[in-house]
């Protein structure tokens, strides 16, 4: 309990840094104005957005103003509207909070991460378990092989390869965007390939380590079955690793989504920071990358938790 | 009568770099019903392997059953030939008809369910019990192993028990199935010695109750005398020699078998001696001079005056530190020039932690330490350094205490270099010298740990320890992991280097039988004080303390006449000394029941 | 069609007959197909009527929001779109004819004052929308004269009032009282679509309008009525899958694929490649003296980086595109000037221009060149590299970049450039050239950008020439064949001092579905009335 | 004493025995012995060796230049015979380029990114972190609270953002992944240094009169390389794979340097029609990554004292 009160609070402060930290930089790559409206603009249109966004008071200013907003769960509003626009001198009158956009970016994100994890555990799992249920045997070969081929290979050449496969030659699935169920499998499937790779190789290795230990002689002298053995006794206390390993995984596959996003013109979270990157939008660009931060670090705190369930000795507070 | 296994012409290889292994060839054994059968050997005899061979469980680990009959006859009285029986016939047999328990108590439960699912499992499995009926028999069976508080301890997970608790439920879960054997590798090594007295009694009542025959696997000869009808040696893999319990103990035939039982110390021998002396060993030379180890000196090396360590626990909503373990509690007492004091206890009984202040190892809370008449506690970090030029210690584990990356030149060669003593070829010398002081040969310089045995690794830590000539040295459960004839060397040796060097040791051990051979006085601690100090005649042949008396009672003998049967059995429930945060225990009050031997007044406890 | 199209058909075919169900109670003509999806290389910023002007903004804009007038994709003549008739009164003054009983999205009508209201606020200097960028000398503002006409006026002679004209879309005033901010996101126009939703990051809507004018209209624009029951444009910025989409049968429209993708089309069953002439440029911009290295003022230099240039090369690896005409303009431009040739290629030429400029003493051997693209123009890498080894060849020390329009976006402007001194960096832009008339693009390639108003057109331009300056601004304010010829000698002018090196004139290519006809100009507008299916 | 050493390796008589099978060493015939037995584990070393001479020695291996313009033979397929003569075994890009000789230095900078990114952050990381370990404290806590928070950041996302405020390139690159990558060194030595420190042949050390910074790095490093260099074959791979995702989105390296990543960024527009301009270079990283990641299981399967016996002994 006082360790998850730290943990949080720690996160926090974690998370005030991380903006402070793309506040400040992002004031380092020169006028937000002229990044927002290109070259193109005219010093009329860019003094009315630097008027509108505050962007011609001290830094320090519209540091502590954009943290206090902040703190009021208020991003600030994407220059996207902002900029060709500005009948007044209101700017959040007419722009898009961030957050609205950000938000609305989420589930689609979400969706796939969910469907490639929902693939990648159980996958990784049984693979890892038969792997080291059987060690060197040809299934111990096949998931290895499997599994280093699934962490070695270039995600968006995956994808790329894929789409090549699938939609373009043999026709069946669609090359990308957001629709039905068919449109989740490819990128999906191109999320999941490393996360069912490490699951599998932790999976194998944990177990492997879990079915040398003793306690697992006493069942075998006990006369179970070897299937009771491996998924009762030795997958529950091989469970702590992998569930770590998941949650780093699950870390990743909100980040790696900005490739597979791409590639797959899958309008979530990933697409929208390659776009505010390309606009140099920066307070979309803050946003973001905060609710991503801030998603990974609870992702963190659940596997955390998730801990304590399932290891005895952590949940009676010795650990830790 | 026909017996119940029959084991012939057993031999098991497993694989290994360069080829396979034997690690049991020509064993030949029956066990008949109701009997005890001891295996007794050293480490890497095959006593272990035969037993796993017995339940079909090598095939787990590689190890291939690779010739040989083994025969078990069933309940149904069918005689089955068990290499010949498939896995799922197998199954049925273990943990049913034959119970296994194991060396390591806490490492053989699965930390991760409780103790009434671990014990309904096998119920389950074997008898085909509803959870209810599980759980009632479960009950039952922790009953029977004399657990107290069988209710709460079936919720319970197994780290939130002792060892000797955990051995109980070990045992409970083996009987479950009223097994006809009961395989029993090890199973009070890992134990202190007064629970181990009380796990062999209960074993030893099971075995009458249930009438179920015993296989006891160990390499303690005491333990041999106390529990086994018949007993078969082992060494090399091989079977030396087998016999009734009288034979074998009293008449071994087996050059082995006695060069094994001379190892042993045996309690008492040392009886009207006031000096230390040294183990005899068959065939090993006799050293010139021996018996005249050394009478302690007059003036005091070593005086530590109120010793008290704590270690906090910590908890609560901010991880204050809401108890302390009281690990050492004003413990008062001094060495003697070329003097050995003994320390003996538990484990946890806080003797360690004694050895470890006196090196700051651990920082003591108070107390003064005063070495050649300076006061240790309040010196730096490298003052301290400077110390430990007169300082040293012999670590217990002779697998850990020798850094695996160094060869043997370099680890004797590491303080040397440290104080800048030596250098060049002058280094090489000192190190060559202090090696045939350890009576190791010199080609040992360029091996690394590895390649040595556990003795030959204790005798690199001596030498290592003597490099910087010191003048006393913390000896902390030094020959505890070796093996018994390996043990006899290495005390002997410590006995011969403090005739030559005048050192005094501060030799911790938790072995009685050893403390009487080595000790000029000793200090018994329990639970962080020293209960009872005195010399070895008073505490040996006077106990005065009720600790002192149960931990000698507890030490088995070789006598095979003095069976383990009478003992008391129930489970006593140790209280660990961890008192909340400002508890004040107050301090240690003896009384000098005779010149030199103070006993703890109880009423502090 | 390629097999998975089955799917996709069986949705477009409910999704058809879901829009003939509701489009049954206001029946003309019923739209024979189904969705029309249309995959584009990117988001739209707005959806605005200010930015109708931009193809890229937002591609397929304008089957919403209409333009009073239009360039004819074919003749490349102004046609009457929501003005039936207009007439210039003054080199300042035009006067439109508006278009009877023509009705917005939201059901108001398009009255003169709507018109002259949405036109106003559009090209308001106060407002400072983008458009500014195509505003004339002077600020435009409009009047309702009477029900049916509307006065535009320039505050200066505006000889290309026409052309500001046939840029922005007239959107509803009612919104632009209620609710200004969705004017940037829910475009309500007069077209043969209506918006139906954006969807951030997937794609926009809009479906048929069964009330558009052109329906009953004898002079409606286009080649056909509208055919599809809706549109969608799909945001692929990924070449590969806008072309993927194409070819599975996702989309009947792709935009700009690229050669080898447009190449292939060419053979295959299911789809077409379209291609044509755009006024879109490829071109380096060279600094010169202005906060420069003092040796690109050296004319033989400038002439050796030129001739180094193996343009027909260039025009090759991009695919698609032509050898331009030595000038930033295709034919027919205002100003265009028949006697300038592309700068021929010629390395041994080069290489003779740089040892007469090392025999003076010119540190030759320690130029370095920065040549420099956007990361957002299509195929730079491959041009920039490739005009990196072509320098190297005649000897020309090179640095090669592709920058992020963070970074790239102030070294344009003269403010940032003036931070830069002694830069010696070659822009590799694409720009298009959409006006009829060479006035705007010698105005902001080529003026004397001034530091401390760095508002004016010119400021990206890196040249500072007095005398050019003087002879610009009277071209500028001139009309008719004065104003060409002026401007012709101009085109020479800036032509011999080797500023800007012109490198490809693109060709704008779209698979399209087969079966599927599509009518485009140089401006490559997506509109669902100049697709004509013939199934 | 074991009455026979490799029985006890096996780990079969508890005790003792499995004690001392923890610690037994190996010679270097062994290990080689089991390279050569473990034929993937040795095509893997082999591709690496490979790899690295050709990263070393691309200006006399590589049969053509990497940059430079040929447009006489532009996107010719694998194996095609140029205009010139010239026999291009992978193919030609677009700007008739060799895409064998592009690929050779594009092994220079993926694999020195990787390699070199990794080396500074296992130097920084592997520093702090048996330090913090061993002389806990204020320090300790410091640097931990530091490592803690940095890996709670998403770092793909940190890194494609800080190449975007400090522009793309091989220096930054290496600095970025420096910055984000040490944190899992640090983690990974201050747990071995935490565990040594309890150990007794540290403790022995310090009664031996050995200083901290003996302790630490004479005493504990040594016996510690084992995961450590597991962990550092594994982030070769790892930084490999980033750079390239960076490169691809186009914040890593910049043209004209052929990164691996940047390869498949430019053939990706023509992925149908010239096929190997993004086969190969993916594969090459592919790869790459895969004997990495098969080295680095050797090496902790062998060092592993559970899992040796089995590796060695082929069962």
């Amino acid at each position: 309990m006082a360790y998850f009160v730290k943990r949080i609070v720690n996160s926090i402060l974690l998370l005030l840094l991380t903006v402070s930290f793309v506040f400040l930089a992002g004031r380092l790559i020169g006028d937000p104005a002229l990044n927002m409206l290109g070259p193109g603009a005219s010093d009329l249109a860019l003094e009315k957005l630097r008027q509108a966004a505050g962007l011609n008071d001290p830094l320090w200013q519209q540091y502590f103003r954009y943290i206090g907003n902040l703190l009021q769960g208020d991003f600030g509003v994407s220059y996207r509207f902002g900029f060709s626009v500005l009948p007044s001198e209101d700017l959040a009158a007419i722009g898009q909070p961030v957050v609205a956009i950000v938000l609305e970016r989420l589930p689609a994100t979400f969706l796939l991460a969910a469907v490639a994890l929902g693939l990648a555990v159980p996958l990784g799992v049984l693979m890892g378990v038969a792997a080291a249920a059987n060690p060197r045997s040809a299934i111990d070969r096949l998931v290895s092989a499997i599994a280093l081929a699934g962490v070695s290979i270039v995600q968006f050449w995956l994808g790329l390869m894929l789409i090549v496969l699938f939609a373009v030659q043999l026709g069946w699935l669609p090359t990308g965007g957001y629709g039905d169920a068919r449109h989740v499998i490819l990128p999906a499937l191109t999320l999941a390939a490393r996360p069912i790779g490490r699951i599998a190789q932790i999976t194998r290795s944990a177990m492997l380590d879990e079915l040398s230990k003793p306690y697992v002689v006493t069942g075998r002298a006990k006369g179970l079955s070897e299937g009771r053995i491996v998924f009762l006794h030795a997958l529950r206390n091989a469970a702590v690793p992998i569930i770590t390993m998941i949650g780093d995984e699950l870390s990743a596959l909100l980040t790696g989504a900005i490739l597979v996003e791409k590639i797959f013109a899958w309008p979530g979270i990933g697409l929208l920071i390659i776009d505010s990157l390309s606009r140099s939008d920066l307070p979309l660009i803050q946003a973001s990358i905060a609710v991503v931060a801030a998603l990974v670090v609870l992702v963190n705190l659940l596997v955390d938790l998730a801990y304590r369930v399932v290891n005895p000795r952590i949940r009676l507070g010795q650990g830790g | 009568m026909t017996p119940l296994v029959s084991i012939d012409g057993l031999r098991v290889e497993f694989p290994a770099v360069g080829g396979t292994v034997v690690a049991v060839r020509h064993v030949d054994l029956e066990i008949r019903p109701g009997e005890v059968l001891c295996i007794v050997g050293e480490s890497g005899s095959g006593k272990s392997v035969t037993s796993l061979a017995l339940m079909q469980l090598t095939r787990f680990s590689g190890g291939q059953v690779a010739g040989g009959n083994l025969t078990f006859v069933c309940r149904d009285g069918e005689g089955l030939d068990l290499r010949a029986v498939d896995e799922s016939r197998m199954r049925q047999i273990r943990g049913n008809e034959i119970g296994m328990v194991f060396q390591e108590p806490m490492a053989a439960l699965n930390p991760a369910y409780t103790i009434g699912w671990q014990l309904a499992e096998g119920l389950m499995t074997h008898r085909g019990l509803s959870k209810r009926e599980a759980r009632e028999r479960s009950l039952e069976l922790l009953n029977r192993v004399r657990i107290p508080d069988p209710e709460r301890r079936l919720k319970q997970y197994p780290h939130e028990l002792s060892g000797g608790m955990c051995q109980r439920v070990v045992i409970a879960m083996a009987l479950a199935c009223e097994p006809r054997l009961l395989i029993a590798d090890e199973p009070t090594t890992a134990l202190d010695v007064t629970v181990q007295a009380e796990i062999l009694a209960l074993i030893d009542r099971l075995r009458r109750e249930t009438g179920a025959a015993v296989l006891l696997i160990t390499h303690d000869m005491a333990v041999v005398a106390q529990m086994a009808d018949r007993v078969a040696v082992m060494h090399g893999g091989e079977l030396v020699e087998t016999g009734s319990v009288r034979q074998i103990i009293l008449q071994p035939r087996h050059a082995y078998t006695r060069a094994l039982l001379a190892a042993v110390p045996k309690i008492g021998e040392m009886a009207r001696r006031s000096a230390p002396a040294r183990m005899k060993i068959p065939g090993a030379e006799d050293r010139d001079g021996i018996d005249t180890p050394l009478h302690a000196g007059e003036q005091r090396i070593l005086e530590v005056e109120n010793l008290t360590k704590r270690f906090p626990v910590r908890g609560g909503l901010f991880g204050r530190t809401i108890a302390n373990v009281h690990a050492v509690e004003d413990v008062t007492f001094h060495v003697q020039e070329t003097e050995t004091l003994a320390m003996v206890g538990e484990s946890g009984s806080g003797k360690s932690t004694v050895g470890r202040c006196l090196l700051r190892l651990d920082d003591p809370d108070a107390g003064e330490i005063r070495f050649r008449g300076q006061d240790l506690v309040p010196l730096s970090r490298p003052a301290m350094r400077d110390r430990f030029r007169d300082l040293q210690m012999i670590f217990q584990d002779p697998y850990g205490s020798l850094n695996p990356q160094m060869c043997v030149l370099d680890q004797i060669a590491e303080p040397i270099r440290n104080y800048g003593l030596e250098r060049g070829s002058a280094l090489e010398d000192r190190v060559a010298d202090l090696l045939d002081r350890v009576r190791m040969p010199r080609q040992f310089l360029r091996r690394y740990p590895s390649e040595l045995s556990g003795g030959q690794r204790q005798r690199v830590a001596i030498a290592r320890a003597l490099a910087v000539n010191p003048g006393f040295i913390v000896a902390d459960e030094a020959v505890s992991s070796l093996d018994v004839s390996i043990q006899a060397q290495v005390l002997n040796l410590m006995m011969d280097l403090q005739a030559d060097l005048g050192l005094s040791y501060l030799f911790i051990s938790h072995d009685m039988a050893v403390v009487e051979r080595v000790a000029h006085r000793v200090a018994v601690m329990f639970r962080g004080r020293i209960v009872e100090i005195g010399r070895r005649s008073d505490i040996f042949e006077d106990p005065r303390h009720s600790y002192t008396r149960t931990l000698l009672a507890a030490v088995p003998t070789m006598d095979p006449a003095d069976r383990i049967s009478h003992r008391e059995t129930d489970a006593r429930v140790l209280h660990t000394p961890i008192h909340p945060s400002g508890y004040d225990p107050g301090p240690s009050r003896y009384e000098e029941v005779s010149p030199g031997h103070f006993l703890l007044q109880d009423s502090v406890q | 069609m390629t097999k998975s199209s089955s799917v996709v058909g069986t949705a477009t075919v409910a999704a058809a007959a879901a829009a003939i169900v509701i489009s049954a109670l206001a029946v003309q003509a019923e739209p024979s197909r189904g969705t029309l999806v249309v995959a584009v290389n990117q988001e739209p910023q707005d959806l605005a009527a200010q930015g109708a002007y931009k193809e890229i903004n937002a591609p397929g804009l304008r089957n919403v929001l209409e333009t009073l007038i239009a360039v004819d994709p074919v003749s490349g003549e102004f046609i009457p779109v929501l003005a039936t008739a207009w007439e210039r009164i003054d080199g300042n003054t035009l006067r439109f004819t508006i278009r009877d009983g023509v009705t917005f999205h939201d059901g108001t009508d398009m009255t003169a004052e709507a018109v002259a209201e949405s036109i106003s606020w559009v090209w308001s200097a106060e407002n400072a929308f983008t458009i500014q960028e195509y505003a004339g000398p002077g600020e435009i503002t409009a009047v309702a004269i009477d029900d049916a006409t509307v006065e535009v006026r320039s505050s200066e002679p505006d000889p290309l009032l026409e052309f500001r004209l046939s840029l922005n879309g007239i959107s509803s005033p009612t919104q632009l009282a209620e609710d200004p901010a969705r004017h940037f996101d829910t475009p309500i126009g007069t077209g043969p679509y209506a918006f139906v939703e954006w969807q951030h990051g997937q794609y926009w809507s809009a479906t048929y309008n069964p009330d558009w004018w052109g329906l009953s209209a004898n002079d409606a624009y286009g080649t056909s009525t509208p055919a599809f029951s809706d549109l969608k444009f799909v945001f692929r910025s990924e070449d590969a899958a806008r072309v993927a989409m194409v070819e599975s049968g996702e989309a009947q429209l792709a935009m700009f694929p690229s050669a080898d993708d447009c190449a292939r089309g060419m053979d295959a069953e299911g789809f077409n490649c379209v291609t044509g002439p755009s006024t879109t440029y490829l071109y380096g911009r060279l600094d010169h003296s202005l906060h420069a290295d003092e040796r690109l003022a050296d004319p033989r230099i400038r002439e050796a980086v030129f001739s180094a240039i193996d343009i027909a090369g260039i025009v090759d690896l991009y695919g698609m595109a032509s050898v331009p005409p030595g000038q930033l303009g295709p034919k027919g431009t205002i100003g265009f000037n028949d006697a300038v040739k592309p700068y021929a290629y010629d390395l041994e030429h080069a290489m003779a221009l740089l040892d007469e400029a090392r025999a003076d003493g010119v540190d030759v051997d320690g130029l370095e060149i920065e040549i420099v693209g956007r990361d957002t123009t299509p195929r730079i890498k491959p041009i920039v590299e490739a005009l990196g080894a072509m320098l190297g060849m005649a000897g020309i020390g090179t640095d090669i970049k592709v920058q992020t329009p963070a970074e790239f976006n102030p070294r344009v402007r003269i403010t940032g450039y003036s931070n830069e001194p002694g830069r010696q960096m070659m822009q590799v832009h694409v720009k298009q050239n959409p006006s009829g008339d060479y006035g705007l693009l010698l105005l902001s390639n080529y003026a004397c950008p001034n530091i401390d108003d760095p508002t004016g057109p010119s400021r990206s331009s890196v040249y500072c020439d007095e005398a050019f300056d003087a002879k610009l601004f009277e071209a500028l304010a001139s009309f008719g064949e004065e104003r060409g010829e002026r401007m012709r000698e101009l085109v020479q002018y800036v032509h011999d001092r080797h500023l800007i090196v012109p490198l490809a004139l693109l060709d704008r290519g779209h698979l399209v579905e087969a079966g599927l006809e599509f009518t485009f100009g140089t401006d490559h507008r997506i509109q669902a009335v100049y697709l004509k299916p013939d199934a | 004493m074991p009455a026979d050493p490799s029985l006890s390796r096996v780990g079969i008589d508890v005790g003792v025995g499995l004690a001392e099978s923890r610690q037994a060493r190996f010679s270097v015939a062994d290990y080689a012995r089991a390279v050569v037995q473990d034929k993937i584990t040795l095509l893997a070393v082999v591709f690496l060796v490979f790899l690295a001479l050709f990263s070393v020695g691309a200006e006399i291996l590589a049969p053509f230049p990497p940059t430079g313009l040929n447009l006489a033979d532009r996107m010719l397929p694998p194996g095609a015979i140029g205009s010139k003569g010239a026999f291009y075994l992978l193919g030609t890009d677009e700007l008739g380029r060799d895409l064998f000789s592009r690929l050779i230095y594009g092994a220079r900078v993926s694999v020195s990114v990787g390699v070199l990114g990794a080396v500074v952050s296992c130097a920084l990381g592997v520093t702090t972190g048996l330090t913090a370990g061993y002389f806990g404290g204020l320090y300790e806590d410091i640097i931990m609270r530091l490592v803690d928070g940095m890996l709670s950041l998403p770092s793909l996302l940190v890194a494609l953002f800080v190449l975007f405020v400090l522009g793309g390139g091989y220096v930054n690159l290496i600095l970025v992944f420096s910055v984000l990558h040490w944190m899992v060194f640090c983690r990974l030595s201050r747990g071995l240094a935490l565990d040594a420190r309890s150990a007794t042949y540290v403790q022995a050390a310090r009664t031996l009169g050995a200083s901290r910074l003996r302790i630490v790095f004479r005493h504990i490093l040594p016996n510690v390389m084992a995961p450590i260099i597991v962990l550092f074959t594994l982030e070769i791979a790892i930084l490999i794979l980033s750079e390239a995702s960076l490169s691809f989105l186009g914040f890593g390296v910049q043209p004209p340097d052929p990164s691996w990543g940047l390869m498949i960024a430019d053939g990706r527009e023509h992925i149908r029609s010239a096929w190997w301009l993004v086969t190969f270079p993916g594969l090459a990283i592919f790869l790459t990554a895969l004997s990495l990641n098969l080295v680095a299981n050797w090496v902790r399967a062998v060092t592993d004292p559970v899992q040796r016996w089995r590796w060695l002994t082929g069962h």
